[in-house]
């Protein structure tokens, strides 16, 4: 539950004499978009922007009303996550009208134009987290998913492939699906109650680093917090690449994590506000930063950066590769 | 239903009172008559006409007008707007014109010399002003038959004067009253005809100058009443320490108080309303606390402006209005009985249910409450039983000293009779009492009255005074026997 | 008002014509909220269920027109039909609670907060959890409209809110509200209808959320399964600001609008003051709790 | 109880102790914010910050303890305080609330709505949105540990209940409590000091809402940023159906402690019966509003 008029945004400035751009934060209560916010100032400095700030604390009103703001602070390009894809077409056709490019940041809008998408791809996440539970299980078990809100695209996508690459790579595998609405309370209550009802359970797979802890704390309560070789091991695969995860591997407390770019999330989206206000176009196709660029509909590129799996031994799975858990590219063993 | 069968045939022109016990069901009737309530069974004529259709309020309120028991001014809105509400002036467009119906409240206040701005939010009226404000909204729909259910249990004298005169103009214009009152003598004032109710039935109706009063309270009590007032022997233990004495007491609404309740001894505070009798005695109970002066409860002085310490310095405290202040009524009779005497149920904080129950039980023996046993809710009982068990309260922990305010407010004939001659009982044990009150059956078994006006004790009389004296002290003239003509 | 000052110090921006009709245009449709709650509030009852019914009510409409695979809709009405829906659903509601509330005798408090929980349960459920887009034209015209230069979500907010204001301060029916919220039983007394008067108020209050939810789904061009969720506590407070009374038979269209405006203006001025956007709430908070103070000092009586 | 054969029907696992356990656990947390509110309804007030102190005040441990370079702490305190600081920050919010609500005469359900903003908006401010992990094992222990064989969680949340049944039904302190919530003139005039009552009714409301949050915590192994964020809404649930009255007076620990058993229960059948997640909402909503009419209509009274 947000609260309307308990949450709103702040508009902070760097000062800089190159153009002015703004960027809406979507939320600041996940480690990740605040890992995101910490990125995007530095990065606005590295590339001369000046940077006007807001936070629409996932709440598409918030969000419409805080690009007004931007309108009329005047600036040259927008960037933003909307976590509503739908309602945003509105607000993309009259920034449209006022020539402000715009770089949606994880997600794509349902309709409207924007200059470039930028995100990792979801459903990968789903299916690398869908690979690595398989090949560990060997294609047999009960796997729990700890899904997000209903209401996320985000969490959908993960959703979708992972139980879709279930289905037509290990069909001997049982998956619970648990939405809990990225609360980690809920979280423990399903899986507890999960876990009660089928104490075979021999995977979970955390769609966000938001159940991190409860699990392991229930994991731990029930005797299952024991290393891989113990036959009473539940392979633990998380989501996001936040350091606590990072860390909870090197442990041996968790199996895996799909690491989302956090860091490359704010370079990018920066990036090309500046590449369209200099009046640079794009392609589909490779790029020099290691992820390709599609076309999702006419007037729709997508730049899909690349989400490692992160695991303890950096080992190929199922034709997954993956970073050790220590590996310096990562974002979350790079945060101040 | 509250009503069994009851009937009343009211004559155009006269003034007919009813009168019954709390509970009787006269104001079910009140209700069935001005429609507030359809009658289950029966009918209702006005002038020979049956009564309009419930929802039609205006017919009726054209046949009937009517104070209620039950405040019915609504606090939050201005006095103006009270008089008028649901039916001020329209100016152009349907929208209300505040102006007219403004002056119109003025006119209707001046005619009744209530001295209030229309302005006025009603919520900050004193109860006197509202009392006359419900009193004249009733009358200004020009009926011709007006009902006034306890007009006068919270008005004060001269209030009361006041009244009796409207009403006795409105009589020579030959308007119909149905009079409803506790005080007994109001209806030989000015009533013409009387109804009994009793158990929710009819019981007689008679011209009133052919009922003594024994006659009537026999007919409402069902059973021959005792005799009040008799002479007294004063219990007063002059050696004992006093049960209470007040030094030099100084508060908002009153100053340089001094007086002593001996033990044993039972003194009236007689003032009218806004004498600053109330405070005084809810000062000494440790409800307000006092900018100067002291205050002594039997030998020791409790901290000022707590009620706790003078309970333990040994006060019994009856509040000016039950409903108010003097009991929860959805706790037990048991519980409501025993509220302030924690101690004595239990230790370190416990309650026993039994020992509880028990002394609720010798209570209920003792004040004759009419429950089926000490769980009941209070909220069930009647308004004299619910005032039966207040008192059982005050007196639960044996007080040295009774502070008793209005304490048979609205309370019936038969259950004020009772209730002071409890009041009596324990003074002859050494208790002292202060009896604050308007109510001259109140004052009547007082050893000594103090009269205050405006804050300050004006006059002391020993028993035996007129009651013209008294109310005119009360008003603030000098009580002097010998020059009365 | 010293916060149009601090808006001017805080940031140029904050007078200009501009701002100030993004401020009203984010504001109109929780202001029809506040409007809708003020009249409950002085009838002495409470409405929380509110803030569902401005997700549900345009959730059914968009549940039923929006065509079969675009999205989740059944596509079972053209979209002529989403007005009359969404405005339906919202009556319907009302006259579940009131029928609840006045029929049954059961406590407006707990009631809508039941009421509240079970709708925001029935749009996730027709919705999946899932945002309806491709609205039909029908359903965006009032959001996104724009009569004379301003958004025709403020006009009606404000035509709405001046016909509060006349409604009840000068007409009977207006007036039997504050009788009502002051003494049921005298109003009563007085020949108000107060189960109908009461009726009235709480289902037009849900009709007034159903068409907020109408606006914000047009203005979004969609309908989140979360629309609204959270709004009734900036509902009570603006409204508690605007010196409406929880205990009935008191306050004024006038002061529900300003409280509302007030808040929302404060929040315009956090956003443009750079406020860290961790530490706005508790600013927002702070402020809501300092207005309740200061208006508790000025007005002198203890609220109970 | 009916729930039970519906379990067993839906499936055999949910009498199994090991389930039941569960449920307790799950439940315990929330059953003493039910505890706290039921103390505070009886006195005929509310506290609706409660939600937000079960998050704000074990967080402002975590910042005070967690050391720098684990997440964002300050690793101003050994970890041996985080306990003694989770408490003190519960009192203070409770004499915060005291203060307003009883020295300043405000009105509770607006102090305490403009509480549940501030405190929920400091917790964002301190932690920064983000989640603390890595607490010191002495915030752990009650959440995670096992007294003979039961989660100790369970054994204080009955302890707790069974300590409140005695107190409200066999002292004179609980006495004064059901006697201030019906009439508060009345219990003064019996010489019961109401407002020191009511201070320490509200101060351990917020005292337990701490520990909850304590035991929350240590179960969850971190505090997050929106912990406790919409329990409020289960809580008021929770204590209607048990029977409490919002008008005070009335009410009995062991309802209170139904009501939250009944809709945890409720909420394990669902799960267990694998109902679609979208409609468990609706579902638990209309149990809900169900169980608050039938318990009108067995009750009998209305409620005002
Ligand atoms: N709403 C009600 N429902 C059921 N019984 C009621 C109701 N109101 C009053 N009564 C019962 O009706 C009886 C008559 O009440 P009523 O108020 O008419 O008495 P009364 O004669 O006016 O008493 P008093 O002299 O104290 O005013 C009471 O005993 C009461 O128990
Ligand atoms: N709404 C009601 N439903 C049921 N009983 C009621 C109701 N209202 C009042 N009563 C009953 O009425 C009785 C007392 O009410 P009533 O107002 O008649 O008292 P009273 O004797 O007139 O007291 P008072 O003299 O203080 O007015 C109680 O027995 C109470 O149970
Ligand atoms: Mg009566
Ligand atoms: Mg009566």
């Amino acid at each position: 539950l947000l609260s309307a008029c308990g949450s709103a945004s702040g508009t902070g400035t760097t000062s800089a004499d190159g153009p002015l751009v703004g960027v809406d934060y979507p939320r600041s209560d996940t480690d990740f978009w605040n890992s995101y916010i910490k990125y995007t100032p530095d990065y606005a400095k590295q590339l001369g922007l000046s940077l006007k700030t807001t936070n629409s604390q996932n709440e598409v009103a918030k969000l419409t009303a805080n690009v007004q703001t931007f309108i009329s602070q005047g600036v040259k390009g927008v960037a933003m996550a909307p976590q509503d894809t739908a309602a945003i077409a509105p607000t993309l056709d009259q920034l449209k009208a006022k020539k402000i490019p715009v770089v949606t940041v994880d997600t794509r809008p349902d309709n409207g134009d924007v200059f470039m998408v930028v995100r990792a791809d979801n459903r990968a996440y789903g299916e690398k987290a869908c690979k690595y539970l398989g090949s560990k299980l060997g294609g047999k078990g009960k796997v729990v998913m700890l899904q997000g809100g209903l209401d996320s695209i985000n969490g959908r996508d993960r959703t979708e492939a992972f139980n879709e690459c279930m289905k037509a790579n290990y069909p001997g595998i049982t998956v619970f699906g648990e939405a809990t609405n990225w609360d980690g309370a809920v979280a423990a209550q399903k899986l507890q109650t999960d876990l009660t009802a089928n104490p075979d359970i021999k995977g979970i797979y955390m769609q966000s680093s938001f159940a991190l802890a409860g699990t392991l704390q229930l994991l731990k309560q029930r005797g299952l917090l024991v290393p891989p070789t113990d036959p009473k091991h539940v392979f633990v695969v998380s989501n996001d690449g936040i350091p606590e995860e990072l860390k909870s591997i090197a442990d041996g407390k968790i199996d895996a994590t799909v690491s989302q770019p956090a860091d490359l999330y704010a370079k990018y989206a920066l990036y090309y506000l500046k590449a369209a206000i200099d009046g640079k176009t794009f392609q589909p196709g490779k790029t020099d930063h290691d992820s390709t660029i599609i076309q999702v509909r006419p007037g729709l590129l997508e730049d899909q950066l690349s989400a490692p799996l992160v695991t303890a031994d950096g080992g190929t799975y199922d034709g997954v590769p993956s970073l050790k858990s220590t590996d310096t590219s990562l974002w979350g063993n790079n945060l101040g | 239903m509250a009503l069994d069968g009851a009937w009343i045939t009211i004559r155009p022109g006269e003034t007919h009172a009813l009168v019954g016990r709390n509970g009787a069901g006269k104001s079910t009737l009140v209700n069935v008559i001005t429609g507030l309530l359809g009658p289950d069974e029966g009918t209702l004529t006005f002038d020979g006409k049956p009564a309009p259709r419930l929802t039609d309020r205006d017919a009726w309120r054209q046949r009937v007008a009517c104070v209620y028991q039950k405040s019915t001014i609504i606090p939050t809105l201005t006095v103006g707007e009270n008089l008028f509400l649901n039916r001020c002036d329209h100016g152009r467009g349907r929208l209300i014109d505040w102006r007219g119906t403004r002056r119109r409240a003025e006119d209707l206040l001046s005619a009744w010399s209530v001295e209030v701005a229309p302005g006025t939010l009603a919520g900050d009226l004193s109860v006197e002003q509202r009392q006359f404000v419900e009193i004249a909204r009733a009358l200004s729909f020009g009926a011709r038959f007006i009902i006034l259910d306890e007009p006068t249990a919270q008005l004060d004298g001269t209030a009361i004067n006041r009244l009796f005169d409207r009403i006795r103009d409105l009589q020579a214009q030959g308007v119909t009253f149905l009079f409803i009152s506790h005080h007994l003598q109001e209806i030989y004032e000015i009533c013409d005809m009387v109804t009994v109710f009793r158990d929710a039935r009819h019981i007689v109706t008679s011209p009133v100058a052919e009922l003594s009063r024994t006659e009537l309270v026999a007919a409402m009590t069902g059973e021959t009443a005792v005799v009040l007032g008799g002479e007294r022997v004063s219990s007063l233990d002059a050696d004992a320490t006093a049960a209470l004495s007040v030094q030099d007491l100084s508060g908002s609404a009153y100053a340089d108080i001094t007086f002593q309740v001996g033990a044993g001894e039972i003194v009236g505070l007689a003032g009218a309303a806004g004498s600053g009798r109330t405070e005084v005695a809810e000062t000494v109970v440790g409800l307000r606390a006092a900018d100067s002066g002291k205050v002594e409860i039997a030998g020791s002085r409790p901290r000022p402006g707590s009620v706790p310490a003078a309970l333990a310095a040994g006060a019994g405290f009856v509040p000016q209005d039950r409903h108010h202040q003097g009991y929860v009524p959805a706790m037990s009779i048991a519980d409501n009985s025993t509220l302030s005497v924690p101690a004595r149920l239990g230790r370190g904080g416990f309650i026993s249910n039994r020992r509880r129950n028990l002394l609720a039980e010798t209570s209920i023996e003792k004040l004759e409450i009419k429950t089926p046993g000490p769980e009941l809710p209070v909220s069930a009982l009647s308004g004299g039983n619910q005032q039966k068990v207040v008192m059982a309260r005050a007196l639960a922990d044996e007080p040295r000293l009774l502070v008793l305010i209005n304490p048979t407010a609205g309370v019936d004939v038969r259950s004020k009779e009772f209730l002071l001659g409890k009041v009596e009982e324990t003074a002859e044990t050494g208790t002292g009492v202060l009896i604050a009150s308007d109510e001259l059956d109140d004052l009547r078994l007082c050893d000594r009255v103090l009269v205050m006006f405006q804050g300050r004790v004006t006059t002391e009389t020993r028993r035996g005074w007129h009651d013209h004296d008294l109310v005119a002290a009360m008003e603030g003239m000098t009580l002097n026997a010998e020059n009365h003509d | 008002m010293g916060i149009a000052i601090v808006g001017q110090i805080v940031s140029p921006v904050f007078l200009q014509t501009d701002n100030l009709i993004n401020v009203m245009q984010t504001m109109s449709e929780i202001a029809l909220l506040v409007l809708a709650q003020t009249m409950i509030l002085i009838v002495k009852k409470m409405d929380l269920s509110m803030e569902s019914t401005m997700g549900l009510a345009p959730g059914v409409a968009a549940w039923l027109v929006v065509p079969i695979g675009a999205g989740h809709g059944l596509g079972l009405l053209p979209g002529g039909w989403a007005i009359p829906v969404t405005l339906a659903v919202g009556v319907l509601i009302g006259v579940i609670n009131a029928l609840l509330i006045i029929r049954f005798g059961l406590n407006g408090f707990i009631v809508t907060l039941g009421m509240l929980i079970v709708l925001r349960g029935v749009l996730t459920g027709v919705s999946g959890g899932q945002t309806f887009f491709q609205l039909p034209s029908s359903m965006l015209y009032l959001g996104s409209a724009v009569w004379f230069g301003v958004p025709a979500s403020i006009w009606i907010c404000l035509v709405l809110f001046a016909a509060a204001i006349v409604v009840l301060g000068w007409t009977n029916f207006g007036r039997s509200l504050y009788a009502i919220g002051g003494n049921v039983d005298a109003a009563k007394a007085a020949g108000i209808r107060t189960d109908r008067v009461l009726a009235i108020v709480i289902v037009t209050g849900s009709l007034l959320a159903a068409l907020a939810g109408l606006l914000l789904s047009g203005r979004l061009a969609s309908v989140a399964s979360a629309q609204g969720n959270g709004y009734i506590f900036t509902v009570f407070a603006a409204a508690v600001i605007g010196g409406i009374s929880l205990n009935g038979g008191k306050g004024t269209m006038f002061g529900a609008f300003s409280g509302i405006l007030l808040l929302f203006m404060i929040q315009n001025v956090l956003t443009l003051g750079g406020v860290p956007a961790q530490w706005i709430g508790a600013l927002n908070g702070l402020i809501i709790l300092a207005a309740l103070t200061i208006s508790r000092i000025t007005g002198g009586k203890a609220q109970e």
